[in-house]
């Protein structure tokens, strides 16, 4: 069984790649680390193509490789990595992320350099460890671990006021976890106290959670749900969101919003499911509302947002509302869907972001109401930015298009009410994308913006290619959408 | 893999142009728009060839109504939910098919007079677009493919609309043309999950002959026809439609005439079994339909820009066709989508010329006197005003008679619709009348400027009219192309259609005898109205409303609220803090007491709580 | 007789090098460095006995008033490594405060002498003598800067508060002795079988109050800023380790020479867990809601240790019922150790003007001016807030477990919450060093090989024992509390 | 019966330390204070003293004299830091050393 014995690449590379940057001279770390996240990539698609792009359900199911290694006996938790169906496409969208995330240009390659690029490998590695590991406290370590990197990313490198935007997202997401761990000490203690050996491996925490009672399951089902639903976010659990993502640097933004926020979407998906089915049906009227609501709500702020960045914040915490929609469906077509939608908008938002960081760099000002008719001046970039737009407004034949139709469609047995009220969301988020972009694209030019396009000034060379081949992805899986839905 | 191709064609046109206009630009220079126009039109024409070739093989196979399918990859396959992407051509979709990729070939080419060099490359790699999108509309085998080509045709057009992207009104018409029509396909989004929640599939054929639980049906229904009024600007999606006007003509030809408001009609006639499920389904869109051309008829008397006439009386004619939905005979709609294609194509066309020729000049009442210098549109875009009034020999003699005759006797038909529609077409007569005297006739009101220019377009661009005009006159020469099991006649029993012929011509020749007593002699110009004021509530009621709800979502909610408990829950916690800290006031004495008195409490507790000691 | 000297050996080592050290210092009273060295050895000697030979099981020694068990020699060898660590890693702070005095290092000495001997002794007589012998060292050390009137306030403070409490803490054992007849410990632990007399439990309440207020439990807290604040930072640093390491092993002794399983001590046990329940909240709410409030670093610390008290207290509750508790405690009193010698050690550093200790602000921009001096505090500071991959993690997990398996579920929540309050505090310490730029007014900070080198092996050890904590979880558990 | 009960010694004794206790709260003066904590040690002295009568056993004394040790070293301490913060401070009113706080 090579693959599994070959799992713990996916944590040790990352690391040896952190290692490595700090050797590195500052001026090739650029270079240094879209190489090596990219070589990574390969990688991981190379070990993950084997379940990835298994033919049928019962391949995928049996090609699902699980590695493990005790690591703390004392607490019962060991090293677990698990690759599937689910869990193999969020590794592979985090190592093509910090691809994206690397290549973006600006302070963070000529301030401290080394500090970035070894951050955002530690990053790789802990959101790796998070998705592959079955073991609770392992995951929670990992989950834990990845906000480091993030607090410095933004705090070295963020705009202005960025202090109280991380202890605002810090704190959120803190309080949030440690009432997971919490929960999660409950589970291990009632194991302790049912004389069972301790152990954090999911399956035996199914097992004893199932026992649970009424409301102490509730409760304990309540501490791990924050978490998630502050890390997607969910609305009301959003309001950390904000500040953090206007002022963060853009690849720490492409990191949160395309990968960060699938943490939240994959524990629900991973944990959370299994261990409280009976709850989680319980509440899944409620849960439903909030999903819809967060469409809602965040369309109407995006739409309301005068700072691009703030404008694609609000829009990813709305799609994010489409996702979740899918997954509380509860229902293993509404989870693939709610899967193949997150694929897509982790694809798109880090592609729109990137589109950003792009314009930003030309020493535009980044304000809706100031920055007007810059598509006469980068063209190419600007005709990727409308296709990227239309992939976030979800046009037939993207891959957003397939998710979104498809939770939709298997939302709507569910709760009627809910999907109508998020197919409204749909209509806005046409409204505020189109905003976004004839804004920044169209009408007269701001002033100083000179008309003749000089080469240099557009997207060229290796970002074009890398643009160039996520929209491909985008639409190539749109139509072949049977990639993801095996298992169904 | 015939049809594959045909539809396959425009999308490599689409993609040569766009490459062409990429290469042009790395190189600093303006593409020609020859050769970007000769790409896009031999795409079109090629299709056009195939869509022949592919008509006449379905008239040998004789499957008229089981079509040919062609299944080319399995999109979503999803429990019980599985999506084939695949093209179906049958007797319907081919008539459609043959007027898209025929008029839009014509159109192609006319372009090529009608446009300058600048941007060229992007226009037809545009206009290629819609064709291939819109073909996907038709061709679809089943309603997710529908919907992208429905969605498609409302991109094409966005993009089409704000073409000229540097006037900013541009952009806002397009924007407004995109979210209405965004609107009126959330109507298609959930009328498709009804249809799979209910009937288990989304293939059309399928579909169309699964028979629905009647409110079910009566849902379904509704959504469907939302999306329909979306996309053919009927009551209450229509006020985009006058706006798009901001195109280039050749585009609201090609688009906002002959064809992509016309997918409603399609959609329509393509689900005409279910929808006949539910007479309140029929009721509604007969009444809509009705209600529009009479409405939008009266607002084109009060137009004077010639572009907005012809839109609003397209939507008018839209009007008809959904009556005919409406009253159970959607072939005699389908029957004048055709006819209309033709002769309103013939005259956006002419308009169009009429337009390039005056070098831009738009309002009417600074026209006049035109049939000398444009003999030739002159004489084409005359068949195109006997064509809509409705006068026979011409083909919209033929189809608007046919709508009028069905109005009265079809399964659902009505005096009051026959009455409202007898008006309109009344008042149609009277409008294209006014329009027609106030650009050719009478004496000249251009001003000096414009008058030295005058000249009459070169022969790309008459070609195609020569081409519609004679479409319009001959294309209703052989009936309805299509005809469907619409059942037995119910109505108002039976009506011998030659009365009926005798009335529609008669009213026809009264309008226009009206507008030509009006404006044959009168040269003061009117201002244009539009007496139902419809766009500006909607500016208010959506526009504005939606601004409020999110500036109170943004302002109370989120400042107010959300915001407002982190910056709370930290001042909490300061306070807290330095309230703990006021007890630390530094003298070991004060210490000391509070010590002593954490300890007193204990032994209280200990001996009264306890051991019970005192009581 | 010679067995138990055998036994004894560690102590008695430690003594012998007391007075040695002491015989250096008065000798050599120019220059501290003899009395540093022998001193360093001594204690080093004292950890290498002490860990070399744990016996199997536990001996006493004395007619029963001294307990050599695997317990008491950790501790000891576990002070004498701590005092090692800061008799190297602060020469450089007694040099630039001109603390001429040598007797600085034999007066630690027997602050460690004394505080092992109260982990190690089983009667409450000696009990209050080892109380005494740690504690008056720590008075006259807090007062060591003797022309710094904050000193001499704090340790004046300190003596005031402390002689008071041990006054409290003799009048609870001589109850004890009033109901039982006996001062011993197990003796207490037999008698008490049917232990339903007030005077015994009143006694016990007591002294268990004179302990919470060694450890500075709140709301017996009040000194224990003040005295961090004023005293020379290397004492404060020992005092945040060695004196609460060994007030609580001590502590935990005391609660347990109660027999709670006996029926007559059922009303008892719940006013006992409550008061602790109530000490350990009021800890951790005051403690973290202060922590953000201050604006010296020395104080900011002083109430992060009471919130440390505070989980250690959850250690403790959970205790009660389940052995896993002792080892809860130890596991948390370790990393706990370790962290914050780090932390004061590189506190030493801060050139700070005498008057105002060191601020906060002499923090900010510090990872432009010495990126390695800020990653050390970032470790620290991390692991103190229970960020994963240090030890501060597996310290809040194992009492926090321990005090769910002890059905505290509502405290634990509390503590979770305070948690982040606390975190808060830690993370703008952090914010300060990395994400501003230097503030004039921000005092630099000295460079000393010693204090690097133990600040290194602090770090090394945090990181270590949070990745790989399997060896010390393994190794306390092996430590049982013998009642 | 005996002239003195060992309960009335405990009364004195508690007297005592209770004074101690009091005064230590009161007074202003360092050195009261110090004595005061003194007489609190003595007072438990005394209880010892007590129950050691009502056990029969020598224990309590024993404590005795331990805890006199004790208290004589612990007041050579205390009077040492007196004398430095008087050194420093001038005064020995407890109200004036309130530098440190907060």
């Amino acid at each position: 069984m090579e693959i599994s014995d070959s799992l713990s690449f996916f944590l040790t590379l990352p690391l040896f790649g952190m290692v490595l940057s700090l050797l590195i001279p500052r001026g090739v770390q650029r270079i240094y680390a879209i190489f090596a996240s990219l070589l990574f990539l390969a990688l991981t698609v190379y070990e993950a193509s084997g379940i990835l792009f298994a033919g049928s359900s019962e391949l995928a199911a049996r090609l699902s490789v699980e590695h493990q290694l005790l690591w703390l006996p004392q607490l019962g938790s060991r090293l677990s990595l698990k690759l599937d169906s689910v869990s193999a496409w969020f590794v592979v969208l985090n190592a093509l992320t910090a691809v994206i995330a690397f290549s973006t240009k600006g302070a963070w390659y000529r301030k401290n350099p080394k500090l970035f690029t070894s951050l955002g490998f530690f990053l790789l590695f802990g959101l790796n460890a998070a998705f592959l590991s079955l073991d609770l406290v392992v995951f929670y370590l990992a989950y834990e671990s990845v906000f480091i990197p993030m607090i410095f990313m933004v705090g070295v490198w963020g705009e202005r006021q960025k202090a109280t935007a991380v202890f605002r997202f810090f704190l959120m997401s803190f309080l949030g976890s440690i009432l997971m761990l919490v929960s999660l000490f409950f589970l291990l203690s009632k194991q302790v106290k049912s004389g069972a050996g301790v152990s954090s491996h999911l399956s035996d925490l199914v097992a004893l959670s199932s026992g649970l009672e009424g409301a102490e399951a509730k409760l304990v089902f309540l501490g791990f749900f924050l978490a998630f639903a502050i890390k997607v976010p969910l609305v009301p659990f959003h309001s950390w969101l904000k500040d953090v993502y206007n002022l963060a640097p853009f690849p720490a933004t492409i990191w949160m919003s395309a990968i960060l926020s699938k943490l939240g979407v994959y524990g629900v998906i991973r944990f959370v499911e299994p261990l409280f089915p009976q709850v989680l049906g319980f509440f899944q009227g409620g849960l439903l509302f909030l999903a819809a609501v967060s469409v809602i709500y965040a369309a109407l702020l995006a739409y309301r947002a005068n700072h691009p960045k703030e404008l694609l914040a609000y829009s990813s915490i709305s799609h994010l509302g489409f996702v979740m929609l899918g997954v509380f469906t509860l229902k293993a077509q509404g989870i693939s869907s709610a899967i193949l939608l997150s694929v897509g908008h982790t694809l798109v938002s880090a592609l729109l972001f990137f589109l950003l960081s792009k314009v930003e760099e030309k020493k535009e000002g980044l304000d809706l109401l100031s920055v007007h008719g810059l598509s006469r001046r980068y063209p190419v970039l600007f005709v990727a930015l409308f296709v990227a737009v239309l992939a976030s407004v979800s046009l037939p034949g993207t891959l957003n298009f397939a998710g979104e139709f498809l939770v939709l469609l298997n939302a709507y047995p569910v709760s009627a009410f809910c999907t109508i009220l998020a197919g409204f969301g749909a209509v806005l988020g046409a409204a505020y994308m189109l905003k976004f972009y004839q804004q920044m694209g169209f009408g007269t030019p701001s002033s100083g913006t000179s008309e003749q396009v000089t080469r240099g000034d557009d997207l060229g060379g290796f970002e074009l290619v890398l643009v160039f081949v996520l929209i491909l992805f985008v639409f190539y899986f749109g139509f072949q959408t049977s990639v993801f839905l095996k298992g169904n | 893999m015939m049809i594959t191709l045909l539809v396959l064609l425009p999308l490599l046109g689409f993609f040569l142009n766009g490459f062409y206009h990429f290469s042009a630009q790395a190189r600093k220079t303006e593409p020609s728009v020859v050769v970007a126009g000769v790409i896009g039109t031999i795409a079109l024409f090629a299709a056009f060839a195939l869509a022949v070739v592919a008509w006449l093989s379905l008239g040998k196979s004789g499957a008229w109504d089981v079509g040919i399918e062609e299944r080319l990859f399995s999109w979503m396959k999803l429990g019980t939910l599985h999506v084939e992407f695949g093209y179906r051509l049958d007797r319907l979709s081919g008539i459609f098919t043959l007027v898209i990729t025929g008029v839009g070939s014509l159109i192609h080419l006319y372009s090529i007079g009608y446009m300058e060099n600048k941007g060229s490359a992007r226009y037809f790699a545009y206009l290629n677009l819609f064709c291939f999108m819109m073909l996907n509309l038709v061709l679809g085998s089943s309603l997710p493919l529908v919907f992208l080509g429905w969605e498609g045709v409302g991109l094409a057009s966005y993009l089409l609309i704000g073409f000229w992207s540097g006037e900013m009104a541009n952009i806002m018409a397009a924007q407004k043309a995109f979210l209405m029509n965004r609107v009126g396909d959330l109507g298609l989004l959930f009328a498709m999950f009804i249809a799979f929640k209910f009937a288990g599939t989304l293939d059309l054929a399928d579909l169309s002959s699964y028979s629905f639980k009647p409110e079910v049906a009566t849902a379904f229904g509704l959504l469907i026809f939302l999306a329909c009024t979306g996309k053919s600007a009927q009551i209450p999606l229509f006020t985009w439609l006058p706006d798009a006007m901001a195109g280039p003509t050749p585009v609201s030809a090609l688009i906002h005439a002959a064809t992509m408001v016309t997918s409603g009609i399609y959609l329509l006639a393509r689900l005409n079994p279910v929808m006949g499920q539910s007479p309140t389904v029929l009721f509604v869109i007969a009444a809509v339909g009705a209600g529009t051309a009479l409405m939008s008829a009266i607002t084109a008397c009060f137009q004077s820009d010639i572009k907005k006439v012809l839109a609003y009386s397209t939507i008018s004619q839209l009007g008809f066709m959904f009556v005919a939905c409406g009253v159970g005979s959607p072939e005699t709609g389908v029957f004048h989508v055709m006819t209309h294609a033709f002769f309103k194509a013939l005259l956006f066309l002419g308009a169009g010329s009429v337009i390039h020729a005056l070098s831009g000049t738009q309002d009417i009442f600074k026209m006049g006197g035109l049939r000398s210098s444009l003999p030739l549109t002159f004489w084409t875009f005359t068949a195109g005003w006997a064509a809509i009034l409705g006068l026979p020999p011409f083909s919209g003699f033929f189809s608007k008679d046919g709508i009028l005759h069905e109005s009265l006797v079809a399964a659902h038909g009505s005096r009051v619709i026959f009455a409202v529609l007898a008006f309109t077409a009344f008042l149609t007569a009277f409008y294209m009348t006014r329009l027609y005297i106030l650009v050719f006739f009478g004496q000249s009101r251009l001003s000096e400027g414009v008058r030295k220019h005058v000249h009459e377009s070169p022969i790309v661009m008459t070609l195609p009219l020569l081409f519609l005009g004679l479409a319009a006159l001959a294309g209703g020469w052989f009936g309805a192309p299509v005809r469907f099991e619409s059942g037995h006649h119910g109505g108002v029993g039976e009506v011998s259609p030659y009365l009926i012929m005798v009335i529609s011509v008669f009213i026809a020749a009264a309008g226009a005898f009206l507008g030509y007593r009006k404006y044959f002699r009168s040269n003061h110009s009117e201002k244009t109205r539009d007496p139902f004021r419809v766009d500006e509530i909607y500016t208010v009621v959506f526009g504005r409303g939606t601004e409020m709800v999110a500036s109170f979502c943004s302002r109370f909610i989120e400042e107010g609220v959300f915001q407002r408990i982190l910056q709370f829950s930290g001042a909490a916690v300061d306070l807290g803090g330095n309230l703990f800290k006021t007890v630390q006031t530094g003298s070991a004495q004060g210490y000391l007491l509070m010590m002593v008195l954490a300890v007193v409490a204990l032994v209280c507790g200990l001996i009264f709580g306890v051991h019970g000691y005192g009581n | 007789m010679m067995a138990d000297l055998e036994m004894l050996r560690p102590w008695i080592f430690l003594a012998s090098g007391i007075l040695l050290t002491l015989l250096i210092s008065v000798i050599r009273t120019e220059s501290k460095r003899p009395a540093q060295i022998s001193a360093l050895l001594t204690v080093l000697g004292t950890a290498i006995f002490s860990f070399k030979s744990p016996p199997s099981e536990a001996v006493f020694l004395f007619s029963g008033a001294l307990e050599v068990s695997s317990l008491s020699l950790f501790a000891l060898g576990g002070m004498s490594v701590l005092a090692a660590m800061f008799i190297l890693g602060t020469g450089h702070y007694l040099t630039r405060e001109k603390i001429h005095i040598s007797d600085y290092y034999h007066l630690l000495l027997i602050l460690v002498l004394g505080g092992s001997v109260l982990v190690a002794s089983r009667n409450l007589l000696l009990s209050f003598i080892a109380l005494e012998v740690m504690s008056l060292p720590a008075y006259t050390l807090v007062g060591f800067r003797r022309n710094d009137s904050r000193s001499n306030e704090a340790a004046l403070k300190y003596f005031i508060l402390g002689g008071a409490m041990g006054a409290v803490f003799l009048l609870g054992s001589s109850f004890i002795f009033g109901a039982t007849g006996t001062l011993d410990l197990s003796a207490v632990f037999t008698e008490s079988k049917g232990g339903t007399s007030l005077l015994l439990q009143l006694g016990h309440l007591l002294v268990v109050l004179a302990f919470l207020f060694k450890v500075a439990a709140a709301p017996l807290h009040f000194w224990k800023p003040d005295v961090y604040e004023g005293a020379p930072t290397p004492v404060t640093g020992i005092m945040a380790t060695i004196i609460t390491s060994a007030s609580f092993l001590g502590l935990i002794r005391l609660i347990h020479m109660i027999d709670f399983s006996s029926p007559g001590t059922v009303g008892y046990l719940e006013l006992m867990k409550s008061a602790l329940r109530v000490a350990a909240i009021a800890s951790l709410v005051v403690g973290s809601s202060v922590m953000i409030t201050q604006r010296s670093l020395k104080r900011m610390l002083a109430y992060s240790s009471i919130t440390h008290t505070g989980y250690l207290l959850l250690g403790v509750l959970g205790a009660f019922d389940e052995k896993v508790g002792i080892t809860s405690v130890l596991v948390y009193l370790l990393g706990y150790c370790v962290m914050s010698t780090g932390a004061f050690v590189l506190l030493t550093l801060a050139k700070a003007p005498a008057d105002t200790g060191t601020e906060l602000i002499d923090l900010t921009g510090l990872i432009k001016r010495s990126p390695f001096l800020t990653f050390l505090w970032t470790v620290f500071f991390f692991s103190m807030a229970g960020m994963p991959f240090t030890v501060g993690f597996f310290t809040k997990y194992s009492v926090f477990m321990a005090s769910l398996g002890g059905g505290e579920t509502v405290l634990v929540i509390l503590a979770a919450i305070c948690t982040v309050v606390g975190a808060y505090a830690y993370l703008r310490a952090i914010a300060l060093m990395t994400m501003r730029d230097a503030a004039p007014a921000a005092g630099d900070w000295e460079f000393s090989p010693g204090s690097q080198i133990v600040a290194i092996v602090a770090a090394g050890f945090v990181l270590f024992l949070g990745i790989i904590p399997n060896a010390m979880i393994q190794y306390l558990k092996g430590i049982p509390l013998i009642h | 019966m005996s002239l003195l009960e060992p309960w009335m010694m405990l009364v004195v004794s508690m007297v005592i330390f209770g004074i101690g206790l009091l005064g230590l709260l009161i007074r202003k003066n360092l050195l009261v204070m110090l004595m005061c904590v003194e007489l609190m040690l003595n007072g438990v002295n005394l209880s010892f003293v007590a129950f050691s009568k009502i056990h029969h056993s020598l224990d309590g004394h024993l404590a005795v004299l331990f805890v006199m040790t004790v208290a004589a070293a612990e007041s050579a301490v205390g009077l040492g830091l007196v004398i430095a913060l008087f050194r420093t401070l001038r005064t020995v009113d407890s109200d004036q050393i309130q530098i440190l706080r907060d």
